[in-house]
């Protein structure tokens, strides 16, 4: 006999056990889908998550799709360990590439030192600024923050549609909606010669490991814990719920802005319309399967960074479409969080029948 | 701007807004019953494929229509299992079920993009079509748009005036004491969500077989967001919520009426508006705290799990 | 022996119906057409940001000699990737920048709109056709140009109303699109998105309207005018062809009705009778380089002389056509 | 209903044989046997956390029991739900009301009844009236249950079990929120059911009223049945006895001190609430002096949350002049600045507000002891650390050991510890309320030496409480609140139960005074 019961304390070794049993399940489910169509499950787990990993290239290209799920995910972590819902994370990253490639192209060919400093500084300003809006919103008219930091993605991202096909569409790009590419002097420094790995991946991992460093060692990201954990008994022990609030979401904005500005001038080069292939909200899945843990997060975002790149190659190697690895993230979160079901409650045998 | 120009726009803005409308209602009773599906999404884009491809292998649009709200209800039963019994976080829960649902709906419809149906045709009502202006706008629609006009009026019936109704509420506000009094807090949530699943699928199923008779990727494009913030919007009142959707309707076709008066904005920025609005309606509503703590199901959110009660 | 491998790289889903779907088609034509010499892969929905230059690399490697981007976002990632790997062919549809071996190729899908805009202006019977935009750049920019000439060949009262949807691609909006146009008395709609809503609205109401990229009269087998059929395959065969022989050279492809890179698919075969003449006539007329629509004197909206008499415009003059033709009385937006 | 005394002997209406339940990590009931006559009154007792609402629930079927059976009316039955029970005649009020504030009376009403029931009733509103009349419970069954009183409440939930023919009447603490007069109303209410046939279950800690209305009763301890007797015969001493076995002898009286300077004031405060179901105060005037203990009586919801947020500095709203502490004016300073100031504070829920349950006691220990700790905003978690077991040792709390979570103790010993770490804080001023609220004997005992040890030396101590007695046993002055209002202070020598019981009812209230200030809030 079979029985659930709930544990006493929630268990520290399922916290961690719980993601690795969820990756082991979704590829049971990997295994099942591949074969249900005709592919050698074997062979495309293979292409998925290991041929990513497989040479320089890849695992460059691989920390190059890592840096913008990293840093916004970072930011997450600390917003839902405060119980801010913030879903705004897309906005800030387009918000972010938007303000950054102002400021870089207005800087044109200059040899300033000060461009790339000014033009990161722009991008995570304009990150901060996207999320202040929703935030001032929640707090001064207590309007839902899940909706209006959605809303404030769609709005972010038809300003930058409408600023690559204004203000900053490039005079001699045929009238095509996309930015002059940007002088050497705006571009991210590459770290490894040959490959695209760019100082933002170095800021990425910089940024989760002050964010853990925060959160577990500081006061304020005590006050931070508190708030997220416990609501009443922070407002008891005098922390400012709106202080902390503020505190979290404009990191998490000033993090994603830099994400979008890293983007432009990294791997990307220019402004263009389609800066996010929607980072800002796998990276939601990130942070979940992170633990809403900032080192936890470089993990997970390695892990989704592989999926993405496995799926392109997935293509490539072996004609599977893209729709199966929106599946496979789906199913993934899905195991993941009903894994969790069992840091709170663990089956126990018993041998008693039935009364 | 003549009257029957009005007249015209106002019946778009009902077409436009009815996949909202049973999104919102389905959710707000949902919610009602203290549990946020923000799988929306990916839910309707199930029962949009699952719909088109119901009512294309029989040829029968009202199987279509069934389909989809099975559909509904399966995806939605996915979420109530993780968020009632196994206690997952409602919100990433929600999230999940839509990122799923948009994979799966273009996996299992990529072979059905391409394929074309006839669709429903609408049915002006004798008589009540004929009422100048009015007629037009309300009585020369389809059968899926009465059938939102029916279950408005139904959910008001059955939240306003029923035992249901005061079930629902009673464990919105409080589940520990409904179960103390005997409620099946657990069987009402599940039955409140796998509504909400068969309301969205009808949405999906409008979108596919309605509005544009045919399947295509992602073609709910962002609706199932919208109805979520048409059901804060509302705060959870159920004409509040018909009354908002086709502002919603009439929001998000507005700025493609606009340019047609030569309006010379930037496009972009107009197609900004149905956002802002959202944005500037949801303060507005929301500013009042008092108001909305009294409206807002006081439970919603929040897990419930009869083994931890104390 | 091993194949010859070519890949292609798409914007969205092969399922979108417009453009991708073309260009799938076309890459399937090819591959049949050399029966087993030529193998193809794509990737479908890359993003146009960060990830096509890694998805080309990914191809390259994979042992693609010849790779197509098929998006104008895909041009300086393919830009990059040409420079890195010069013994591989690039082509990129709809671009500007060339390299040794980087071509370009795009469509005088103007050519279309002329006879789509033909067609419109003698079957309106409000003289308004509706025209549903993209986005404002000069291929649809050029494209309304030529949709206003066409229909004020034949109808010297024509009106073009124009409705920006700020999408290729969402059938629901263009649904509304077309709806707003509709109200506003359009009883012709023509479109530059690529699903088949706007056609399915026209039907409903019992107005007209011209399919776009692929051959969309089954889905309103009433309303359906004609399609303007995008056609890729020759070129992709021509090209790969060339490679393999080693005769190809850098670029700039414009493909219309005369390399049959555009078809007329589908007419209605209840047109009326001078209707579908007047149709097949400006077609021969278009084939056969006798009708040229950007010839001389034009003038923009604003009274300036863009074209003098006597001139066509080149295809680099065309790749720059960002003003309204006289007698469309709106703004080009941004 | 028409049982009549004689019958009475002839058979119970309901017998227990054996019922267990056991919880994870703890045997809530173990073989536990009853049985219960018709027009019984009968007392089910036992120290906190013995079971007692575990075996009650177990009637009502809230709560499925692992083993044993349950005689009604001398046929073996299973009560599978709630609403089982309430066709057979078993009505239940429980320790935490299980009503809901966004519907009325008669909604809430209307919820507990099945369809059947429900017809042969007709009009329900009607039937309210009647019944409310017939009992004197006087309820409006048209009034939204938020706008009611706590007292009120309850009678609504009696008023739920009396709208079905009830045979057995479970009341779970039904005394812990009611004014004295209040409580006697209760019982006469609950005389007239058993004179009726009704057999009642009554749980209470207060001994006196087991005494007073009850005919048998069963102690539990552990979730055994260790005695039962019959209270007439015996005296509360006697009883505490048997409930908690070797009890420390609970003084009756410990000595009264005079208060020296003012340390604490709050002069003449009118604020409206922030909360829609809240109570706003009026005219509050306090002086709390260096070395007393000043208590405050009243039943929950009239006024002592807001009271408590403002002084706490939660709610910072007031003018500045309004409130001072050490001469000091601190009306706008925020929570953490009066902390600093000298100023602690124990909250009502001790758990989720005193202290994060899902934290370890030594993170519990920073929520209020930020300074000392903190450098340079770096938390130093060894001193934190070793801090917090010294606290656990001195104030002998059980638990693993400072890493458990707080949500890990029992409610008594989360208290000790929370009540260590604020007096830990050297505070000059020390706000606590309900000390000991849910607390066995001895745990009480330890928090009220240490409160009289803090008062000792020297420290201003203001005690809110809803238990009489121990604001009698511990308090130098007494006042009351009821309505937003503050009574007169007395020296407790100088008042009685009796006089505190009527100003928690509001006899205090000038009528013209709450006219105007009526008026002024309707305006507002
Ligand atoms: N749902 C539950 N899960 C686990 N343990 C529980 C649960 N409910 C009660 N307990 C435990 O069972 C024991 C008995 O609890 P019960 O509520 O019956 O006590 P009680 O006698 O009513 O106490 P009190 O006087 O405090 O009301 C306690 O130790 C309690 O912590
Ligand atoms: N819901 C619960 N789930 C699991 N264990 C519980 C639960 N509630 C209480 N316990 C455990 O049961 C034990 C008794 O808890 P309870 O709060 O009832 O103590 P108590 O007997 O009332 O003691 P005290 O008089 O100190 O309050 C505690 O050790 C606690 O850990
Ligand atoms: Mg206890
Ligand atoms: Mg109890």
């Amino acid at each position: 006999m079979m029985r659930i019961q709930a544990r006493t304390q929630p268990s520290q070794l399922m916290t961690f056990v719980s993601p690795l049993l969820a990756i082991a399940l979704t590829l049971i489910f990997g295994c099942i889908l591949f074969s249900a169509l005709d592919k050698n499950p074997i062979e495309a787990l293979h292409v998925l998550l290991i041929t990513p990993l497989s040479d320089g290239y890849n695992v460059g290209e691989m920390l190059v799709k890592m840096c913008p799920l990293l840093l916004c995910a970072v930011g997450l972590s600390l917003c839902y360990r405060a119980n801010m819902w913030n879903i705004g994370a897309e906005g800030q990253l387009l918000a972010g590439a938007l303000g950054g490639s102002a400021v870089a192209l207005a800087f044109g060919d200059s040899t300033s030192a000060l461009a790339l400093p000014l033009t990161l500084l722009a991008g995570v300003a304009s990150g901060v600024a996207w999320s202040a809006v929703p935030t001032y919103l929640k707090l001064r008219f207590n309007s839902n923050l899940i909706l209006t930091t959605i809303m404030f993605n769609y709005i972010a991202f038809y300003l930058l549609v409408w600023a690559v096909n204004g203000p900053l569409r490039d005079p001699d790009g045929y009238g095509f909606p996309e930015s002059a590419m940007f002088s050497d002097q705006t571009m991210l420094p590459i770290l490894v010669a040959g490959t695209r790995i760019h100082l933002g991946i170095l800021l990425s991992l910089l940024s989760a490991v002050v964010a853990w460093f925060i959160l577990s060692k500081t006061h304020l990201g005590f006050q931070v814990r508190v708030f997220g954990s416990d609501e009443p008994a922070a407002t008891y022990a005098g922390f400012s719920s709106k202080k902390l609030s503020w505190f979290v979401m404009l990191l998490a904005g000033a993090l994603a802005g830099l994400a979008g500005v890293c983007e432009v001038t990294g791997p990307i080069g220019q402004l263009v319309p389609n800066v996010s292939p929607g980072y800002g909200y796998s990276a939601i899945i990130v942070a979940y399967l992170g633990r809403l843990h900032p080192l936890g997060a470089i993990i997970a975002a390695i892990f989704l960074a592989v999926l993405y790149m496995g799926g392109d190659l997935a293509q490539i190697q072996m004609n599977i479409p893209t729709a199966v690895i929106g599946m496979f993230q789906g199913v993934l979160l899905f195991f993941l969080l009903a894994c969790d079901f069992f840091i709170r409650n663990r089956l126990v045998f018993t041998h008693q029948a039935t009364a | 701007m003549d009257a029957d120009f009005i007249a015209q726009i106002l019946f778009s803005a009902i077409k436009t807004g009815t996949p909202l409308l049973f999104i919102a209602l389905g959710e707000v009773i949902c919610e009602k019953s203290g549990v946020l599906n923000l799988g929306q999404e990916g839910m309707m884009l199930m029962g949009a494929v699952v719909g088109f491809l119901a009512a294309y292998s029989t040829g029968n649009m009202a199987f279509g229509v069934l389909a989809a709200m099975a559909m509904g209800c399966v995806m939605s039963l996915i979420f109530g299992v993780l968020v009632l019994h196994l206690g997952a976080n409602q919100v990433a829960t929600g999230l999940a079920l839509t990122i799923f649902g948009t994979g799966l709906s273009a996996f299992v419809g990529s072979d059905f993009v391409g394929k074309t149906i006839q669709g429903f045709n609408p049915i002006p009502i004798p008589y009540l079509s004929s009422i100048p202006y009015l007629g037009k706008i309300l009585f020369e629609h389809d059968l899926l748009v009465y059938l939102s006009f029916i279950m408005t009026v139904l959910i008001m019936y059955v939240t306003n005036k029923t035992r249901l109704g005061l079930t629902l509420k009673a464990v919105g506000e409080n589940p520990n004491a409904a179960n103390a009094i005997g409620i099946k807090v657990l069987r009402v949530r599940y039955l409140a969500i796998m509504f909400g699943g068969a309301m969205t699928g009808i949405a999906g199923a409008y979108m596919s077989l309605v509005y544009t008779p045919m399947w295509a990727e992602n073609m709910t494009a962002g609706r199932g967001w919208i109805a979520l913030a048409l059901v804060v919007f509302a705060s959870w009142r159920v004409g509040r919520i018909m009354l908002g959707a086709y502002l919603f309707g009439l929001a998000s076709i507005m700025h493609l009426v606009l340019q047609g008066f030569g309006w010379t904005i930037s496009t972009n920025l107009l197609a900004m508006l149905p956002y802002v609005a959202t944005v500037f309606v949801m303060v507005i509503i929301s500013a009042d705290k008092f108001k909305e703590k009294l409206l807002a199901p006081r439970s919603l959110g929040k897990p419930f799990d009869p083994r931890h009660m104390a | 022996e091993e194949p010859f491998k070519v890949g292609f790289v798409y914007v969205g889903p092969v399922g979108d119906l417009g453009w991708s779907y073309e260009h799938d088609q076309g890459r399937k034509e090819m591959e049949k057409y050399f029966k087993g010499k030529v193998k193809t892969t794509y990737v479908e929905n890359v993003a146009e940001g960060a990830d096509a230059e890694r998805v080309i690399t990914q191809l390259v490697k994979a042992g693609n000699k010849v790779i197509f981007t098929t998006s104008f976002g895909f041009m300086n990632a393919t830009v990059k990737a040409a420079k890195r790997f010069p013994n591989v062919v690039f082509e990129h549809a709809t671009g500007y920048k060339r390299a040794k071996n980087l071509g370009t190729y795009v469509l005088r899908t103007y050519e279309g709109r002329y006879i789509s805009g033909v067609a419109a202006g003698l079957l309106t019977k409000t003289n308004t056709i509706g025209y549903i935009g993209a986005f404002p750049i000069p291929e649809v920019i050029r494209d309304i140009d030529a949709t206003y000439m066409g229909a004020k060949s034949v109808n010297p009262n024509i009106k073009l109303k124009i409705v920006w949807a700020n999408t290729w691609y969402d059938p629901g909006k263009e649904t509304d699109a077309a709806n707003a146009l509709m109200d506003q008395g359009a009883d012709v709609l023509i479109q530059h998105t690529d699903s088949p809503a706007p056609l399915i609205a026209a039907q409903k109401r019992g107005a007209r309207a011209i399919g776009q990229a692929s051959d969309q009269s089954k889905f309103a087998p009433q309303a359906h005018i004609f399609s303007v059929r995008d056609h890729w395959a020759p070129y992709y065969i021509k090209t790969v062809q060339q490679v393999m022989d080693g005769t190809w050279k850098s670029q700039d492809f414009w493909g219309g009705f005369h390399d049959n890179m555009l078809q007329l698919a589908s007419i209605n075969p209840n047109l009326p009778k001078n209707v579908r003449a007047k149709i097949e006539e400006t077609l021969a007329a278009i084939k056969s380089g006798k009708l040229k629509p950007f010839t001389g004197p034009i003038k923009d909206n604003t009274g300036k002389i863009v074209v003098p008499a006597g001139h066509s415009l080149t295809d680099q003059e065309l790749a720059r056509v960002n003003w309204y033709v006289q007698g469309i009385t709106d703004k080009i937006p941004h | 209903m028409n049982n009549t005394k004689t019958a009475q002997h002839i058979s119970p209406r309901l017998e227990l044989i054996n019922i267990s339940k056991q919880y994870p990590g703890c045997l809530a009931n173990d073989n536990i046997s009853l049985s219960l006559m018709p027009g019984e009154i009968h007392a089910l007792l036992g120290e906190n956390g013995a079971g007692k609402s575990t075996l009650v629930k177990t009637i009502y079927g809230v709560v499925a029991p692992d083993t044993g059976q349950l005689i009604w009316d001398g046929k073996e039955i299973e009560i599978k739900s709630p609403s089982t029970a309430r066709e057979l005649g078993i009505g239940m009020v429980f320790q935490h009301f299980s009503l809901f504030e966004t519907l009325t009376v008669s909604q809430n009403i209307e919820l507990c009844l099945s369809k059947p029931q429900l017809a042969s009733i007709g009009n329900l509103a009607e039937k309210i009236r009647q019944l409310s009349q017939e009992y004197g419970l006087n309820i409006d069954p048209h009034r939204y249950v938020h706008s009611l009183s706590i007292g009120e409440r309850q009678r609504v939930e009696i008023m739920r079990c009396l709208v079905q023919s009830v045979k057995l009447l479970i009341l779970d603490e039904p005394t812990s929120v009611l004014t004295p007069q209040e409580v006697s109303g209760l019982f006469s209410v609950l005389r007239t059911l058993a004179k009726e046939g009704c057999s009642i279950l009554f749980i209470s800690h207060k001994l006196h009223e087991v005494t007073e209305i009850c005919e048998k009763a069963t102690i539990l301890r552990g979730g055994k049945v260790i005695n039962t007797c019959s209270p007439a015969d015996e005296t509360s001493h006697s009883i505490a006895k048997m409930m908690v076995g070797d009890l420390a002898e609970q003084d009756a009286g410990y000595s009264k001190k005079e208060g020296t300077e003012v340390r604490f004031q709050i002069h003449d405060l009118s604020l409206s609430t922030q909360h829609p179901f809240g109570t706003s105060l009026k005219h509050i005037n306090l002086e709390l002096k260096a070395g007393e203990i000043l208590g405050i009586a009243g039943v929950a919801g009239n006024g002592q949350d807001e009271l408590m947020a403002i002084i706490s500095g939660e709610d910072s709203r007031p003018v500045n002049a309004h409130l001072t502490m050490k001469n000091q004016p601190i009306g706008n300073l925020k929570t953490a600045t009066r902390r600093q100031f000298g100023m602690a504070y124990v909250p009502e829920e001790r758990l989720g507000r005193g202290a994060v349950p899902d934290m370890s006691l030594t993170e519990n220990t920073l929520l209020t002891h930020s300074q000392g700790f903190i450098k340079y905003g770096l938390v130093q978690w060894k001193q934190l650390k070793d801090y917090a077991k010294q606290l656990i040792s001195d104030y002998s709390v059980k638990c693993h050991g400072e890493f458990s979570e707080a949500k890990s103790l029992s409610g008594g010993n989360l208290q000790k510890f929370i009540m260590g770490r604020e007096i830990g804080q050297r505070p000059d001023v020390l706000i606590c309320a309900h000390p000991t609220w849910g607390v066995d004997v001895g745990a009480a005992l330890a928090i009220h030496q240490a409160l009289l040890e803090l008062r000792d030396q020297g420290a201003a101590i203001l005690l809110i409480s809803e238990d009489i007695d121990e604001l009698f046993l511990l308090a130098d002055r007494m006042a009351a609140v009821c309505d937003g209002y503050l009574s007169p202070i007395v020296r407790t020598q100088d008042t009685n139960i009796d006089q505190i019981g009527q100003w928690m009812a509001g006899t205090f209230i000038n009528n013209q005074q709450h006219d105007a200030d009526m008026l002024q809030e309707t305006t507002a």
